[in-house]
């Protein structure tokens, strides 16, 4: 192409590893977990797994999985 | 008499300007277009869909309800790839501004029809430049017409312009209010196939969107990297000096009609040369004739583009005359500043530095009656600014 | 430059006097020669006067400027004599053509005047558009008698313009009807004729 | 659907979700955004034949900065008062059926600014949706009313509580007589999703008008955007349903807050931008709720 556009592609992490901006880090008590999946659906990052996994790459620590949880299986813990 | 019903294929017609801006645009089959009316383009709208209903051609008609629509629904189909259409005037275009800017930076080969009209408040729906050229940094390449045959044939050439891989930027075709657009002029028309198989390809925007490789077009861009965003746009404007001229060329080999960035009227061994847009200039050319008549040798020089600006077409017309005095007529005026057409072309003059007896009349505004007989007088005229007739 | 006849033509919107410069220029279009119309509006709202015109040269015509030396003058609706200023910029060779039964305003004793009854035309042909009669197709044929375009060019235009072909036959009765009305100057003129004559008659006997 | 499905072990959330991700993680939304969980939802009910229009909002800031973007869908980002009308531009040069156009767009570029263009559009019968997430103010500018802001709302230009009622945008696009247009929240996300594929089922224009908690907008910390949402459903202050050929049918979460709606009081309350409210002020406000409860019991016959 001989014009130069602007145009951006899909990257995972446009704006960064956001996993820095996080406070407290959402940890997943396996033994708690009813497999309810409302972490995986409400969280507005999608960086948790339907395995139930966190990508803590990204995760902005905002701390929805835990308020949703109905099991009390994730806790918020303090970055150290 | 049964013969008297078929219609033979007709190679010339008589119609206004708006009639042949909206056969032009059915030759070059947009497959969008999008449109709101105002005074005096409408005709060009109601032309366009009333082709596309009778079938002429198969395109998507948008009545949007505002200018500022009208060009946006052209920007989103131009993203996807789409030959665009559209056409407006005055309120209408500045209506649009936001979208202009917008048409250009994101690099979209959208053809536009502009009637030049006079701002209010005051309502006034005559000619006048100004609405054009107070959008003139849009990055629009913009030309300027003086005949019916000229709207059509511009406008032929402005989407070969527009979708050029190394242009890619927006074409706005300017007609003077009434003047142009509602005048009835003979009008040759081009042969279609031969349009269509040799003078303009298929489009291809080379940024628009699909499915296949999804992309967004528009995200947030940092100072550096819209700086570089905007330093190609320049050289899309500047390839483009270039491509319009190749384009004219063309389009007289195909065509027969002849086009040029500066159109040059007996300027050759003139001593006083006259330099203006649109149908003044056209009607200039009588000043010219009847000047010559009585002695005095003028001459003439019609831009047809102010973006990209001819700056070496207009230094060497004006190098090449042994004129002293350049008579620049505005049809436009930037309070505090000047006509708009008298400092872009000083600006270039100085660049080249050359130094000649500049008068600027700022004649034709809001659609003042202006005729050759006038220009005949404006050569008087002595250095510095004159508002015709005041 | 070439020689360039101007037309005007005065009316009231609704009348078709746009329309009538536009068909005007186009026989003259057929007739082989170049032409250019336009309608300058007022207002386009029925009823308010409008002005149109017509220009037709063998050449190129470079002129946008509004007509200000008219050869012809077409005026529409009688009316229009006693609200706007018909005679502007005319001259003794300007020549005028009137839609009334043949009678003389004051304001054109002195020129050469054609008349032609266009609103009785349309209306015994049943011609109407909106209630109005159609008053520009007879007045073009009529004006075609002076000469301007070709009867046949006309009537071409016409139907390119107007799809009922009442138009065409409106044309065709003003061509007949059209006479040329006496007044103060086609009387001086029939008496110096007259005078002529009798001094011809005159140098004969002597 | 081309996406595959993922079975969840109770049944809970049936296997409805598409496992694609159309917002890729790491782009610069607010920690606890409930526009993204809305969006993400939309995007994966749609599918990955969409055309997408970013109206000027906060969506577009999300997005990333250039050359990376986190939309994974062919995306056009617009200027602020023309997303429907760009969208129209779209879908007539994208006239395939089986692609869906959606336009994305916030309060203010909605009630306000861009009213203009979706009127329009959907005069039009645009073949789109129209997807407005409503976070009551101009988020992206720092929060400045809007003519969706609620009353008693504190913004920056609204320092001492909005005297004047948030503008039913739904209602006025209803009066378009418009094929489908449904209200949501992304604190039900299975009836967001499901509203989405039904409106997308649909040829000609679609409204969704979503709900979106804004924790620094609405002061409320990050980890309570789906539970305030759930708190406007529950006190009634947002209804959930749809309206098809002009008929409304009011969606489960509302018929079930309806029957025994919480107080007004407990929503507002534990928002820092109704902190201001005088008691007075919450009385009015909890009129104009029971006065809503009651239209819509009538129109709906609950």
């Amino acid at each position: 192409m001989k014009v130069k556009m602007a145009i951006s592609y899909p990257t995972v992490g446009a704006s960064g590893r956001t996993g820095d901006w996080r406070v407290f880090r959402p940890v997943i008590n396996q033994k708690l977990c009813i497999h309810c999946y409302n972490c995986y659906v409400f969280c507005p990052e999608g960086t948790i797994s339907p395995e139930l996994g966190v990508d803590y790459e990204y995760c902005k620590g905002c701390g929805i999985c835990a308020n949703e949880c109905p099991s009390k299986a994730i806790r918020m813990v303090k970055e150290e | 008499m049964m013969a008297e019903c078929v219609e033979e294929e007709e190679t010339s017609v008589y119609v206004t300007g708006c009639e042949a801006a909206a056969r032009a645009v059915i030759i070059a089959k947009p497959s969008v277009v999008a449109a709101y009316p105002i005074t005096p383009q409408t005709e060009i709208v109601e032309k366009l869909s009333l082709f596309i209903g009778e079938g002429r051609h198969d395109c998507q008609f948008i009545a949007v309800e505002s200018e500022h629509s009208a060009l946006s629904a052209c920007i989103g189909a131009a993203s996807c790839g789409a030959r665009t259409f559209t056409a407006t005037s005055s309120h209408g275009l500045l209506y649009m501004a936001e979208m202009l800017y917008w048409a250009a930076i994101a690099r979209l080969p959208i053809v536009m029809a502009n009637a030049n009209r006079a701002l209010a408040s005051g309502w006034n729906i005559w000619a006048d430049h100004i609405d054009s050229l107070s959008q003139r940094d849009a990055g629009w390449i913009q030309f300027y017409t003086s005949t019916v045959q000229e709207v059509y044939d511009t406008i032929l050439i402005a989407f070969r312009v527009a979708e050029n891989e190394g242009v890619m930027l927006p074409v706005m075709v300017n007609l003077d209010g009434f003047l142009l657009t509602h005048i009835n002029q003979p009008l040759r028309l081009v042969d279609e196939t031969l349009y269509q198989e040799e003078f303009l390809d298929e489009i291809n925007v080379p940024h628009a969107l699909n499915l296949d490789s999804p992309h967004t077009l528009g995200t947030l861009i940092s100072p550096s990297d819209n700086y570089r965003v905007q330093h190609d746009r320049k050289l899309g404007m500047e390839r483009a000096k270039d491509v319009i001229k190749e384009a004219e060329r063309d389009f007289l080999r195909l065509f027969g009609r002849e086009y040029h960035p500066v159109m040059e009227y007996r300027s050759d061994d003139a001593e006083v040369l006259l330099l203006g847009m649109g149908t003044l200039a056209k009607e200039a050319e009588d000043a010219v004739d009847m000047m010559r008549f009585r002695g005095i040798k003028a001459g003439l020089l019609r831009l047809r583009q102010i973006r990209p600006f001819p700056d070496d077409e207009i230094i060497d017309a004006i190098s090449r005359s042994p004129a002293e005095k350049l008579v620049i007529i505005d049809r436009d005026y930037s309070p505090g500043s000047g006509g708009i057409l008298s400092q872009e072309v000083k600006t270039r003059l100085y660049d080249a530095g050359i130094v000649k007896e500049i008068v600027n009349v700022i004649a034709g505004v809001g659609g003042q009656d202006v005729s050759a007989e006038d220009m005949m007088e404006m050569v008087e005229l002595e250095r510095g600014e004159h508002w015709w007739g005041i | 430059m070439g020689d360039i006849i101007e037309i005007r033509f005065h009316s009231r919107g609704g009348q078709g006097g746009a329309t009538a410069a536009k068909i005007l220029g186009m026989a003259a279009f057929f007739d082989g020669k170049y032409s250019t119309s336009l309608s300058v509006y007022g207002a386009e709202r029925r009823g308010a006067a409008l002005i149109s015109g017509t220009r037709i040269s063998d050449t190129e015509i470079r002129r946008y400027s509004s007509i200000k030396s008219p050869d012809y003058v077409v005026i529409l609706d009688p009316v229009l004599v006693e609200i706007s200023d018909v005679t502007e910029g005319t001259n003794e060779d300007t020549i005028f053509l009137m839609n009334n039964g043949g009678e003389c305003p004051l304001v054109l004793e002195d020129y050469i005047l054609y008349s032609v009854d266009a609103t009785s035309i349309s209306l015994d042909l049943g011609l109407k558009v909106a209630g109005m009669p159609v008053l520009n197709t007879p007045m073009l044929g009529a004006l075609a008698r002076l000469g301007i375009v070709k009867q046949s060019s006309l009537k071409r235009a016409i139907r390119k313009i107007y799809a009922d072909t009442r138009n065409i036959r409106a044309s065709e009765m003003a061509y007949e009807r059209v006479v040329k009305v006496q007044n103060r100057r086609s009387i001086l003129e029939e008496s110096e004729e007259l005078e002529e004559e009798a001094y011809e008659r005159l140098e004969e006997a002597v | 659907m081309s996406a595959d499905k993922f079975k969840d072990r109770h049944g809970f959330w049936t296997n409805t979700i598409a496992r694609e991700e159309y917002i890729l993680k790491g782009n610069s939304s607010c920690p606890g955004c409930t526009a993204m969980i809305a969006l993400r939802h939309i995007f994966k009910a749609a599918g990955p034949d969409t055309f997408v229009l970013v109206g000027a909002c906060c969506a577009v800031v999300c997005e990333g900065v250039y050359p990376n973007t986190c939309m994974a869908l062919p995306t056009l980002d617009t200027a602020f008062a023309c997303t429907a009308a760009m969208a129209s531009g779209v879908r007539a040069a994208v006239t395939d059926r089986g692609i869906n156009v959606i336009a994305i767009a916030g309060d203010g570029g909605t009630v306000d600014i861009g009213i203009q263009a979706l009127s329009g559009a959907i005069e039009r019968n645009t073949d789109f949706l129209y997807v407005c997430y409503d976070n009551e103010a101009y988020g992206n500018t720092g929060m400045q009313r809007s003519g969706s802001t609620p009353f008693g709302a504190s913004t920056t230009t609204t320092p001492f509580g909005k005297k004047e009622d948030k503008k039913d945008i739904a209602a006025i696009v209803g009066a378009h007589n418009i094929p489908y247009m449904a209200t949501a929240c992304p604190s039900y996300p299975m009836d967001l999703e499901r509203k989405v594929k039904r409106a997308l089922s649909i040829e000609g224009p679609k409204f969704l008008h979503v709900l979106t908690p804004c924790p620094p907008g609405w002061r409320i910390s990050a980890d309570k955007g789906v539970e305030v949402g759930r708190l406007a459903v529950r006190s009634c202050s947002f209804f959930l349903y749809e309206m098809e050929n002009r008929e409304l049918f009011m969606s489960k979460p509302s018929i079930d807050a309806m029957k025994n709606p919480i107080p007004l009081r407990d929503y507002l309350s534990v928002q820092g931008r109704f902190s201001r409210m005088s008691e007075e002020d919450m009385k009015l406000a909890q009129e104009k709720v029971n006065a809503n409860i009651a239209y819509y019991r009538e129109v709906c016959g609950i």
